[in-house]
């Protein structure tokens, strides 16, 4: 079935239902939600997502499927990947050679997760981690073996992991990570900084 | 016509010499505007009301165009995302749509259903995000919070999705990158009923706030004939009285078999183009619940075209069933020739309507691996010259009411 | 809207046919697109043809965008249009181009035909220094005046980007570590 | 002379500074209750309230993370500081001397109609002869706004003067209707006394109950005043940067910003006694603490409600248009004023006059 077009009229008022029933109904709707109030503000540091598997964040390499292809450096789109060639040992062929291996730089990542799409072996995956601090910007420029490793998740330390779940009245609501799985359906939120 | 000034150099609005009537009294809204993004308007003013406007773009030009030039054919699809990021699925699917035709694919079903999908998880996000910047140009504060914060909705289903909250770079040549996780179906219906309570709401604190009807009311109204005059595009046109739409006029992806309606207004004013994204918002709600039941109702196959799909070897398979513990479910690897993907010469347009309008590209290939050439006409884009048309004769403070019904969007508009 | 098309055609070859039917005083051309009709004509016959396709009900401007065939010497100015006020026609783009010298670039504005074209044919002035005749108001509108003298659309001006190499040694990665 | 000796003169001239200066009746009324002290008291907590409420309604907690305890309540302190320390640009095409003087006129003179209002019925803590109190503090009361237009003239930029402008016109729409709304109790209790007033409203019936119209009239005049949401038009920030304050930076910039908040503070001094009872149901007692410092305290609280209740229209509103305010002012509410002057004619005529 194709769209059809369809006329609507903006609503009109009377004068008086303007001036009475509008603002009337704009005040009780401010007054509600004065008092019911429904957040949805994340306290960053206290609190953090937890995000689900599937997120496209930080890339990590499994160096042993790694077949040198070069297809991530190549479709990368922000040339955030580079290959470098170094001297690895070949178990089937025991001996020394030189193989290439793709390092990458997060001052240019833009995290399309082309590379992830685009292995063919499998070797690149996302961890659904986000906020990652480093101390400079060199420091961001991953060699091989930082890129093998998984980041270090730094906001866990102090901070509360939550989840925001879908919810017919609220919108997103806010709950503990470890509560989302365990009581599906009764929800409640988490406590902010101030309770009411 | 003013072909350069005296030395030679053209002339650069807003620092040109020019000769000024009396009484008017010059003032440039912008460039760093508190209520929006780079953009300046140069407006004169003969006591309160203008009676000269110059819209003065460019602040975040990055040429597009000639960057697309110079990056690979599947690499232009992150860089055009960054235009509008909050529109990413729809700013980019008719530069894939346009490359398509050039390789002569089209998508399978599904993925024409998971980009309609997205595109209209991405319409209602772009109309929120209109809705609360025009509020906060009236200086309505709460629905410019409530827009923003009922858009996380539709981000975190668009997250769910894709894997990334805006710059999703989901359609790609032949198909989509993923497909719906197991929960999404469940939750974007929930998401659905949400949304479309909270318009009621919408209505009554703001649309039907006396005190903003008033600003709106017979403010910036534009006639059917001054609209396609102008060439002003999507829901300000509708607004207008224009029954054009993309998905009207030249249905792509799976809009020929969903049932919707396209909300068309007659009055032109700001309170019409208002009332035309809540409108258009609420279809939205109809076209994901249709979609997402379509994708239940259907079986797991057919997200990417053969042409890519059927050499696939068995780990791709994997991937995308979830055999791989680390790397997720439902993904759609892509073949490796992606990356140096070259498209036969050939020239194509399409066109797609955004959540701001009609998103137009040409796209010329002469056989290589990157494009010759894509010209990009962005919606923002087309809707500055209702500006220079529309705004004068009216007040200053209506200067943001029309500013903010149409929807600007400084990056989308600069590209 | 003064004298639209009377049947409109249902299929985008009979489209076809037809606007090269009403045009044909003017050269038209046809050349093998995808998405879109295309009619090239004479540089000279431009102003004309549009005003014929205005009157066939193309109201509006959707782009106007120029290609830069530096082999050839020649720009291709192209105008895509289509209709808002006859429903019917909306569902065509056509696009009516044009060929001019690549030397001395000037087009004759179609501003006072299609208004909608206004800012894209100054954005078209100032990245292809395509000068259109009797636009009303010709000044740069994204760029300033030292990178639009680069003319940047054009195809001699070239973005210096990075090297495409995407291999390195481990020893000279980790000796200057930046890219 | 010995220390003792001393400290006993110097205690005395201390206590005589304090007893004959700070609590001598229109110097204690200006700098301690309700003026200066209290007034700043009560924006500071307005404009917290006024941040938490607008937060609530909106999705999200508003200013928190100072002292999550508290809700962030510190944070307009914090506020206060930051603007006290931070640089003073003046330009050099400003007037100086106006650019200066002015804010400092506009925060005293809009305090000056605390010098003319009871806090309580017993003669002793009055500042002034009560007998036309009403009228002096109304007319105090339009004193302040012109600074406003005189701050954007000497800021010398195109934005203040546009704001400037605009602020003229709304004083001159809203002053109108504050006058009149007020002096619209006259006819009905014969008397220009404040303290006559409240007494009438002793009974429990408050005029507001008695002439709704006249105080809903002064309400949304005080929001006009005041640029409060709807009617935040001089500086609202969309197109005029920030009005008449464009140019004005540190310390300078927060008095502009507390001003507002201060005039709206007289007014609401002036409302609660003219139409919410002032310290109606208590019977001030003998003695300093039961017959001035809890009905002032009174007074406060009720001001503060009031104060609170426009803060909350933040969160409700967006603004009007410069034309649409001043038709509504002219064409509504200057009418609704007569007519709230009239309904206390009749009331009169007729005998609610006790």
């Amino acid at each position: 079935m194709p769209a059809k077009p369809e006329i609507k009229k903006v609503p009109r008022a009377t004068f008086l239902g303007r001036a009475i029933a509008g603002n009337i109904g704009a005040l009780t709707l401010g007054v509600k939600y004065f008092f019911d109030p429904n957040r949805i503000t994340l306290l960053y540091p206290h609190e953090y997502i937890k995000l689900k598997q599937g997120y496209r964040g930080y890339i990590v390499l499994i160096f042993d499927k790694c077949i040198s292809c070069a297809s991530c450096a190549r479709i990368c789109p922000a040339k955030a990947m580079k290959m470098v060639s170094v001297n690895v040992k070949d178990k089937k062929l025991n001996k020394v050679m030189k193989k290439k291996y793709p390092v990458i730089n997060y001052n240019r990542c833009i995290f399309c997760g082309l590379c992830v799409d685009v292995c063919p072996t499998e070797a690149l995956y996302h961890v659904p981690y986000h906020d990652l601090v480093y101390l400079n910007m060199n420091d961001m420029i991953l060699n091989l073996e930082q890129f093998q490793e998984q980041p270090e998740f730094v906001t866990s330390k102090e901070g509360v992991p939550v989840t925001y779940v879908f919810d017919e009245k609220r919108g997103l609501v806010k709950v503990r990570a470890d509560e989302s799985v365990k009581q599906e359906g009764q929800i409640g939120q988490t406590s902010g900084g101030e309770n009411k | 016509m003013s072909e350069g000034s005296a030395s030679g150099v053209p002339h650069l609005p807003g620092m040109e010499v020019r000769p000024v009537e009396r009484n008017v009294y010059e003032v440039q809204i912008g460039p760093s505007h508190p209520g929006s993004g780079h953009m300046r308007i140069i407006v004169e003013l003969d006591g309160d009301v203008m009676v000269r406007v110059d819209p003065d773009i460019g602040f975040v030009h990055r040429t597009m165009e000639k960057l697309a030039e110079g990056r690979d054919w599947i690499k232009n699809i992150p860089l055009f995302e960054r235009m509008a990021i909050l529109d990413a699925c729809n700013i980019t699917l008719p530069y894939v749509e346009a490359v398509e035709k050039l390789l002569d694919i089209e998508p399978p079903e599904r993925a024409k259903y998971l980009r309609a999908l997205l595109c209209e998880i991405n319409r209602i996000a772009s109309h929120l995000y209109g809705i609360g910047i025009f509020a906060v140009f009236l200086g309505h504060s709460t629905i410019y919070m409530w827009a923003f914060g009922d858009r996380e909705v539709f981000v975190q289903l668009a997250e769910d999705l894709t894997g990334a909250r805006l710059t999703h770079s989901y359609p790609v040549f032949g198909g989509v990158r993923r497909d719906i996780p197991d929960d999404f179906p469940q939750n974007a219906r929930k998401a659905v009923r949400y949304m479309r309570y909270r318009l009621d709401e919408y209505a009554k604190i703001y649309l039907n706030n006396p005190n903003i009807r008033k600003r709106l009311e017979d403010v910036g109204v534009i006639s059917k004939t001054k609209a396609a005059e102008l060439g002003i595009v999507g829901p300000n046109a509708r607004a207008s009285g224009i029954k054009y739409d993309v998905r009207l006029v030249e249905p792509y992806e799976a809009y020929p078999e969903l049932d919707f309606e396209i909300p068309v207004f007659e009055e032109g004013d700001s309170l019409a183009r208002a009332w035309q994204r809540v409108e258009e918002i609420k279809q939205s709600l109809n076209i994901i619940e249709q979609a997402v039941d379509w994708l239940e109702k259907h079986p797991r196959e057919g997200f990417m075209h053969d042409k890519f799909w059927k050499t696939a070897p068995k780990l791709y398979k994997d991937v995308y069933e979830g055999n791989i513990p680390y790397a997720g479910k439902y993904r759609v690897k892509l073949m490796p020739l992606f990356a140096t993907l070259k498209v036969p010469p050939g020239k194509a347009a399409a066109r797609v309507e955004a959540g701001r309008g009609e998103i137009f590209y040409y796209v010329e290939s002469d056989g290589k691996d990157v494009p010759y050439r894509v010209r990009v006409v962005t919606p923002s884009f087309r809707n500055v010259i209702a500006f220079k048309y529309v705004m004068p004769g009216h007040r200053l403070m209506d200067l943001p009411t029309i500013y903010g019904s149409f929807d600007y969007f400084p990056p989308e508009w600069d590209r | 809207m003064g004298g639209g098309v009377r049947e409109v055609p249902a299929t985008a070859e009979e489209l076809q046919k037809s606007l090269l039917e009403a045009l044909k005083d003017y050269k038209p051309q046809v050349e093998p697109v995808k998405g879109y009709i295309d009619i090239v004509v004479p540089v000279e016959h431009l102003v004309e043809a549009a005003v014929k396709l205005k009157e066939l009900g193309f109201d509006h401007v959707i782009s106007v965008g120029a290609v830069d065939y530096i082999a050839k010497k020649q720009f291709k100015v192209m105008y895509h249009v289509t209709s808002y006020l006859n429903e019917d026609l909306s569902k065509f783009m056509v696009s009516l181009s044009t060929y001019i010298s690549r030397d001395n670039p000037h087009c004759p504005s179609l501003t006072r035909v299609w208004l909608s074209a206004e800012l894209q044919e100054r954005e078209t002035y100032e990245m292809f220094g395509i000068t259109f005749d009797g636009h009303p108001d010709l000044r740069l509108l994204l760029l300033t005046p030292v990178v639009a003298a680069l003319k940047p659309l054009r195809k001699d001006f070239v973005v210096k980007e990075e090297s495409d190499n995407i291999e390195t040694d481990y020893e000279a990665f980790e000796s200057s570590k930046w890219w | 002379m010995d220390m003792v000796t001393a400290a006993k003169v110097f205690s005395d001239i201390g206590w005589g500074l304090f007893h004959y200066i700070i609590f001598y009746p229109p110097v204690y009324q200006f700098i301690i209750i309700p003026g200066l002290v209290a007034a700043l008291a009560v924006v500071v907590f307005m404009i917290w309230f006024e941040r938490k409420a607008a937060a609530r309604v909106q999705m999200r907690y508003g200013p928190l993370e100072i002292s999550p305890r508290t809700g962030g309540a510190p944070q307009l302190i914090a506020d206060l500081i930051r603007y006290t320390v931070q640089e003073l640009i003046i330009p050099s095409a400003a007037d100086f001397f106006a650019f200066i003087v002015a804010p400092n006129a506009m925060l005293i003179l809009s305090l000056l109609p605390m010098v003319a209002v009871p806090m309580t019925s017993i003669s002793e803590y009055w500042p002034i002869p009560m007998g036309y109190s009403l009228l002096v503090a109304v007319a105090l009361s339009t004193l302040a706004p012109i600074f406003t237009v005189v701050m954007a003239w000497a800021s010398n930029n195109k934005f203040s003067v546009l704001g400037g402008v605009r602020e003229s016109f709304i004083v001159v729409a809203y002053e109108l209707i504050a006058v009149i709304s007020l002096l619209s109790v006259v006819p009905l209790l014969h008397t220009f006394n404040l303290v006559d007033i409240v007494n009438y409203q002793m009974s429990g019936i408050w005029l507001g109950l008695l002439n709704p119209i006249a105080l809903l009239d002064l309400f949304i005049a005080i929001l006009m005043s005041t640029s409060g949401f709807p009617f935040e038009i001089p500086d609202s920030e969309t197109e005029l940067v920030a009005g008449p304050f464009t140019e004005y930076s540190g310390l300078i910039y927060g008095i502009n910003m507390g001003g507002g908040y201060i005039r709206r503070w007289a007014f609401s001094v002036l409302m609660t006694l003219v139409f919410l009872g002032g310290w109606a149901p208590y019977r001030p007692g003998p003695g300093i603490l039961l017959g001035y410092f809890v009905p002032s305290l009174i007074v406060v609280v009720k001001a503060t409600i009031v104060m609170a209740i426009m803060s909350f229209l933040r969160a409700v509103y967006g603004r009007y248009r410069l034309d649409q305010a001043l038709s509504l002012a002219w064409e509504v509410l200057i009418p609704l004023a007569f007519a709230a002057f009239g309904i206390s004619v009749a009331e009169a005529f007729f005998g609610v006059h006790p």
